[in-house]
């Protein structure tokens, strides 16, 4: 399924999806969601089947509704299924988040304003015990990582919107999570910041090959981050397309101008329209 | 869904009601025991186990009444009485409610009227509003004898006084909400009606108050619930006239427990009834439009 | 009608039946007077309420009210009617007590506002110092101190608190009483007071004159009658509080500090009475009552004698 | 968006006619006459009046800073002196040109605090408007109740009570000690903090709170300063009745902010703790504490004047000597109206400076809180 | 500079542009705004030279902070100049909007929740005291233009974002300004609600052409509505380039499709890298 790629090498956790038998990093078989809503059911999921191995950056894509932000939540175990099967790293979901697998961003950045930059992303390893010393040196790599050094002692709201959402990064990344879920990450930024948020997390992930779960509406943002690309329609939440990402590993913006990444663009457009019947 | 709510906290609330009703009853047994055997019980001499839990429950003058003590004492001093006589409990609630709702309609206005001034005028807010807190440090409850006389001799006596005493505790959670509110509407919200060129008149009543309401409605069943408080207060130093307050002075004055607790359960029932007076206006006001 | 405002010093009671009964008999109205008697209560002083202009007249007690002269409020005695003095201390015999000196190092129940003045009195007579020979504590308006046994000793009226501590199931055996009175601290209770100014006033003078003639009236009724009295009294009070097998009981002990009932001296202020009061409140050691002999200034018959013509 | 006139300056103005016409009237009461009348400038009324019109000049001027305002200030603080200075003691009936000068006394004040109130800074300038105008308050006060004579037992004036502030320190120090430190802070500190605690506590427990909160929530519309008789009843007339009554006060609303406010940290912060699969404790620690803040110190601001009011109610039910509800209320039957309003001065300074203190804490532990953060710049 | 365009009619208003004297309905001289932060002046903008003639669709492109907020509102009198001149139909900005002149859309649509969409579509014109009758019919027929017919009687929060948006360009609308002013209006809207708005909203230009102002951070959205954009730079505030649009005034999404979009994109693209340097 997965074309093998000129610029990776045997040994980086990529290398997993071109063995015959990939390491599944999450699999779901006919998950479904129903949310009891007051009049009616809501049908939020619907026999959703899909796998995502190890390594990959997936985006979900699909109109306002269809369930991108369920799916996310049912993997990382903030929402039961209603039927079906979602295993993570082979373990239920709540497992998997007992042992710490997940890395959530959210919309928001979620920052406790009562804690400088620096003790935000410390948060994480605090609770799971780390030595002071030790979360303070991650804590600080990572931000050094997302281009904030220096910013430490700032508080929450003293950093812009996109500073702000990278703090989230970091501290998502400090955590050394297994699967990183990103819900709409940048979908509050302007546009200028939010491609060079694309860009620092496409190196990112270059650099750490994590597998990432990443939600977004903007098809750009899909097709320039992902190796893997699920369009998804509403009415009941289903999954209408998987397109593999033919585009190198190694990207930078100006590929956004290329025929490859419009003709890819236009494939998504089309998917999603369809959905949208 | 409020079905279910409600549903949901009935058991827990019927659960430790009950539990509190046991723990009462136990209290009363070991708070009025000393009380009954000496003047009750060891003036005849021996005295059984049953005999003190039957009199600690039946005392003339217990240090804590039994409910249905004091329930029976509530039916009869609202039922056996005519609604007019000064002995029915009614009539004082009566009396304590009207006394509150025109302090807190006068609390009201006051309080609107310096939050419209304060918004107003920088010069108010800075000069008058620190006073303004300072002024609910002033206990007014303890000074409420002073005003009713100085009150009264400027020829206001009756209900006003006490109502004054309550308009003085209800005016400040209205005004502090009203500030508030009246600077809720974002600064989207005012450019947007400056753009239209709006007055300040037109500002107010199309932006400004509709937009205070959120705020103040919390904060007129904190005001009320204040003002009831200041009534109740204001009716002690004035002794023997009607008024729940009046019924715990000279309950207390004559001996009565029983009615002082009466007293006191009739004006927790006024201060929910009073409460919910204002949350029905509320819902009449801004409930429909209500977000979901 | 002439208008008239009585304020009382305490909440309607049988203390007060005098002037109940007058005013639901019809006397003051017989006598052109449109009363209107106001209730008093724990927090409110007649002195502040006659000099806010409140009131006409009040009814006080001597010491209050000649304090209130040195303040600067001169009050004159009009009438007294009590002319005996019903305060008392009462203790629990468990405690104690068994005469005067056993007080010392006792917690005592003691009324403020203006009544505190003959207890200062006789413990400076006694020599004990409050707060350190003795601890007092401000009594509220009922007699739970003494039932929780938190005082050896309360502040009682002999028409009023001391059968409340009885009705609480205190044998009167057990208790024990002094008399201020015996104790020679008395001073003259419930009186008549106006505001000295207005004496000068001679229309005044006759309204009150009216005033007092149709309240004696009422008090002689009240003295003969009592459990009419106490129905009058029950009557009017709003509170609803007050029964009439109590107030009748009140009733019957209020006659006795009355001796003159029912005979032309009734309300006749008794001069010698007078200045054993002014002696007694001056002889407060080294913190008097009042500091100054009023005199005569503080009491006149000018009244009583334009009533009992 | 913004205007820019000066603000008093009509009413600065208009002070000029009251006092022009006060003038006019000293000098035709001494005898105008075509040669300057030197015994009409010894009359206090006609410099005052001068002075007024000075400082009305003075008012004209557009300088909007400090020093420009300080002139009037201290022009109108010094006419004011002079004005208290000259009022008509006792019997004799103030002269029209007194009420005159007191309007123009009047608009002056108000000019005065409406001019320092339109400074942007430095920040202790608003502090200023606030005593100024509060001090004004107080100055008229005295004005008006000397010059109507108001008799000192129903209302005394501000030197009065002043003045028995200092002679009666000893009295009023014990009191002090009696209501606040006694009673007041003990029932505070622990019905507050048992609140909260509580709150704290059944946080985890569902049962409890469903069962809890509607009770409450019920309580707090329950006037609880009614339970002082009982509380002198069963707990006797010294401190321990008062710290009864306040902590039955202090402790519902300290329990319903904290259960609030630990429910108040958002569905966001919360799912991400529990992505990090975070322990109730650390979820406690980290998140809902800090987050439960504001609306702790919001019930711990009520709660300091509901504290006072309870203390100083229950010691109408019987109390030892000394308190500052004992001292109100028999002071009060004993006409010694300055020592009165002193008790209460003292009680509203106490009342204000515990709230100030906790305005000061919340300031450093809120500290990121948009309510804070909006205040403090 | 202005190209006569081939679908233009003579008696559109959008004729001015061609004659030799253009009605300028924006003017600005040397105008400069510069902030008093706490530490240091901000130069917001700096000596601003432009002109909109009336009719005009003018999008205003620039990073973040390069001032387009700061011009929209300085021409509708929201903030004052430091130094220079705007004039706005030949009066100062003060003078136009006491003259109603303005009909501004913000990015959130700041609609009033306690009234029903027709009572907030009826809002400025009961300010300025039409009768109640002729304000609900203006309403009611502006609800209509944006496709909102039959939500007159729900309360903002009853409606989706984008349909908050629509009312809110309603309400802009009915009050018959000379000069539309939009920041942002669809910044918050997902990118399909986005498109459907972009598309109505030239539809509407086109029927009523007014003169409208328009700040976005989106290339193509600019591109597709404008028939003038002008590219900003910050620090200090100032104009990169003004690029006329060659593309027909009618138009539907498809164009952007087409060479000549991609081509009139990617100018604005490095005008606006030109400026980020
Ligand atoms: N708690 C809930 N209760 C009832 N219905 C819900 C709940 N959460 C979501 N839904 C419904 O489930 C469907 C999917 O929602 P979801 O949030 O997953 O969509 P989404 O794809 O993330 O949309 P968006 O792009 O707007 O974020 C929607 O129709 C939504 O209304
Ligand atoms: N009230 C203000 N005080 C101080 N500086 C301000 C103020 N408003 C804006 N600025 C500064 O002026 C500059 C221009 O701001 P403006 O809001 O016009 O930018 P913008 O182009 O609209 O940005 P965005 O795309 O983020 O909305 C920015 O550097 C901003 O920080
Ligand atoms: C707080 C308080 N102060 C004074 C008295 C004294 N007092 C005034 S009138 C009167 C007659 C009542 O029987 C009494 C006893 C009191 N009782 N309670
Ligand atoms: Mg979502
Ligand atoms: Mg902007």
């Amino acid at each position: 399924m997965n074309a093998p790629h000129p610029t990776e090498l045997q040994a980086s956790p990529h290398s997993a999806l071109e063995t015959p038998v990939a390491r599944p990093a999450v699999v779901a078989r006919k998950a479904s969601v129903i949310y009891q809503a007051a009049d009616r059911p809501v049908h939020a999921l619907s026999e959703i089947d899909f796998t995502i191995n190890r390594g990959e950056f997936v985006s979900l894509i699909g109109p306002s509704g269809c369930g991108k932000t369920t799916l996310l939540r049912v993997i990382a175990d903030l929402e039961p299924i209603t039927s079906g099967e979602v295993l993570v790293n082979g373990m239920t979901p709540s497992d998997a988040r007992e042992r710490r697998a997940y890395g959530y961003v959210f919309q928001a950045p979620a920052l406790f304003p009562w804690r400088t930059v620096l003790a935000n992303v410390m948060l994480p390893l605090q609770l799971i015990g780390r030595s002071k010393a030790e979360c303070e040196a991650i804590a600080r790599e990572q931000l050094g990582r997302v281009g904030l050094a220096g910013f430490e002692k700032k508080y929450p709201w003293q950093l812009s919107g996109g500073m702000q959402q990278r703090v989230s990064i970091a501290r998502a990344l400090g955590f050394e999570p297994k699967i990183l879920m990103m819900d709409e990450p940048f979908g509050a930024l302007d546009e200028i910041t939010r491609d060079k948020l694309n860009e620092q997390l496409q190196q990112l992930w270059l650099r750490e090959r994590r597998t990432v779960v990443f939600v977004t509406h903007s098809i750009a943002e899909a097709v320039y981050l992902s190796t893997r690309i699920v369009v998804m329609s509403p009415r009941p939440g289903r999954i209408v397309k998987v397109i593999e990402s033919p585009l190198p590993f190694e990207r930078d913006l100006s590929i956004r101008d290329t025929p490859e990444f419009t003709r890819l663009a236009q494939e998504v457009r089309e998917a999603l329209a369809e959905g949208h019947q | 869904m409020s079905q279910n709510r409600f549903q949901q906290h009935l058991v827990p609330v019927a659960t430790l009601l009950a539990v509190g009703l046991v723990l009462w009853y136990l209290l009363a047994i070991w708070l009025n025991a000393a009380g009954v055997i000496e003047r009750v019980l060891a003036p005849q001499g021996a005295w059984s186990w049953q005999e003190l839990v039957a009199a600690t429950f039946s005392m003339q003058r217990p240090v804590l009444p039994v409910p249905h003590q004091i329930a029976l004492d509530l039916w009869t001093s609202i039922f056996d009485a005519p609604l007019d006589s000064p002995r029915n409990l009614l009539l004082h609630a009566w009396v304590t409610a009207g006394a509150t709702l025109t302090g807190f309609l006068m609390g009201l206005v006051l309080g609107g009227l310096l939050a419209v001034c304060i918004v107003h005028s920088r010069t108010l807010d800075r000069a008058l509003m620190p006073w303004i807190v300072a002024s609910q440090s002033v206990p007014v409850l303890a000074i409420a004898p002073i005003v009713l006389i100085i009150l009264g001799s400027l020829g206001i006596t009756g209900m006003l006084p006490k109502a004054t005493i309550a308009m003085y505790l209800c005016f400040f959670p209205v005004t502090v909400a009203m500030v508030q509110g009246l600077r809720a509407p974002q600064r989207l919200e005012m450019e947007l009606i400056h753009t239209y060129s709006a007055s300040r008149i037109q500002t107010f009543f199309v932006l400004r108050l509709p937009s205070s309401l959120p705020f103040l409605f919390p904060s007129l069943r904190v005001a009320i619930a204040a003002g009831l408080a200041g009534t109740i207060v204001a009716e002690l130093p004035t002794g023997a006239q009607a008024g729940l307050g009046a019924r715990l002075l000279t309950g207390s004055y004559y001996g009565n427990t029983l009615q002082i607790w009466s007293a006191l359960i009739m004006a927790a029932l006024l201060g929910v009834v009073l409460t919910a007076l204002v949350a029905a206006v509320e819902y009449l006001i801004v409930g429909r439009r209500r977000q979901a | 009608a002439e208008k008239v405002t009585l304020q009382l010093k305490w909440v309607p009671q049988a203390q007060f039946a005098g002037y109940y009964v007058a005013q639901a008999k019809g006397y003051y109205k017989e006598a052109g007077l449109d009363v209107t008697i106001k209730p008093g209560g724990p927090d409110i002083s007649p002195v502040q309420v006659i000099a806010g202009k409140s009131a006409d007249v009040v009814v006080n007690w001597m010491p209050d009210a000649l304090a209130a002269r040195e303040a600067g409020v001169p009050l004159v005695n009009i009438a007294q009617v009590f002319d005996k003095s019903g305060l008392m201390l009462t203790c629990k015999k468990a405690s104690g007590v068994s005469s005067p000196k056993d007080l010392k190092g006792k917690t005592l129940g003691v009324w403020y506002g203006g009544n505190e003045y003959p207890f200062l009195n006789w413990m400076g007579k006694l020599g004990y110092k409050p707060g350190k020979d003795i601890t007092v504590l401000k009594q509220g308006f009922n007699v739970d101190p003494l039932l929780q046994n938190q005082a050896a000793c309360i502040s009682t009226m002999i028409y009023n608190e001391y059968w409340q501590v009885v009705d609480a199931g205190v044998k009167e055996s057990d208790l024990l009483a002094f008399f201020y009175q015996d104790q020679g601290v008395a001073s003259l209770e419930d009186g008549l007071y106006v505001l000295e100014s207005n004496l000068r006033d001679k229309a005044f003078v006759a309204k009150m004159a009216k005033f007092l003639k149709a309240s004696f009236k009422g008090w002689n009724d009240a003295v003969k009658n009592p459990e009419e009295a106490a129905k009058i009294v029950v009557a009017q009070d709003a509170s609803g509080s007050a029964t009439v097998a109590v107030q009748k009981r009140q009733m019957e002990n209020v006659a006795k500090l009355i001796s003159n009932a029912n005979t032309p001296k009734i309300g006749y202020l008794d001069p010698a009475a007078y200045e054993r009061t002014v002696k007694v409140l001056m002889s407060g050691g080294s913190d008097p009552v009042i500091k100054k002999d009023p005199g005569k200034a503080a009491m006149t018959h000018m009244v009583w004698d334009a009533a009992a013509k | 968006m913004s205007q820019t006139k000066l603000p008093g300056a009509i009413g600065a103005l208009l002070a000029i006619i009251p006092a022009g016409l006060a003038l006019s009237q000293t000098f035709s009461l001494s005898g105008f006459d075509p040669v300057i009348p030197l015994p009409a400038l010894h009359s206090p009324a006609l410099r005052i009046a001068a002075l007024q019109i000075v400082c009305v000049l003075l008012a004209a001027q557009p300088l909007r800073c400090l020093l420009g305002t300080l002139p009037l200030l201290l022009g109108s603080l010094l006419t004011g002196a002079l004005l208290l200075l000259s009022v008509p003691s006792g019997e004799s009936e103030p002269a029209t040109a007194f009420w005159l000068l007191c309007i123009a006394q009047f608009l002056l004040a108000r000019t005065s605090v409406q001019r320092l109130a339109m400074l942007d800074s430095p920040p202790w300038v608003a502090t200023l408007t606030a005593v100024l105008f509060g001090l004004w308050m107080l100055y008229f006060w005295q004005l008006l109740v000397t010059a109507f004579a108001v008799p000192r037992v129903l209302l005394p004036a501000p030197a009065d009570i002043l003045l028995a502030l200092f002679t009666e320190a000893d009295k009023l120090g014990g009191d002090f000690v009696q209501t606040v430190l006694k009673s007041v802070l003990t029932g505070y500190v622990l019905g507050s903090g048992l609140g909260i605690a509580t709150g704290i506590a059944i946080e985890r427990s569902p049962f409890l709170q469903r069962g809890l909160l509607p009770i409450a929530s019920l309580t707090s519309t329950i006037p609880l300063v009614g339970v002082a008789p009982i509380a002198v009843m069963w707990f006797g007339f010294d401190w321990p009745s008062k710290v009864a009554v306040v902590v039955l006060m202090t402790f519902f609303p300290a329990m319903v902010s904290t259960l609030a406010g630990l429910g108040a940290a958002g569905k966001l912060e919360r799912e991400l703790m529990h992505s990090y699969a975070a322990s109730p404790r650390q979820q406690l620690l980290a998140l809902r504490l800090p987050a439960a803040m504001p609306f702790i110190f919001g019930a711990l601001k009520v709660n300091a004047s509901l504290a006072l009011i309870g203390a100083i109610v229950a010691e109408f039910f019987g109390s030892p000597t000394a308190g500052l509800g004992f001292r109100i209320s028999t002071e009060a039957a004993r006409m010694q109206m300055p020592l009165v309003w002193a008790a209460i001065v003292l009680s509203a300074i106490v009342g204000s400076a515990l709230y100030s203190l906790l305005v000061l804490c919340e300031r450093r532990v809120n500290f990121w809180h948009p309510s804070v953060r909006a205040a403090q710049s």
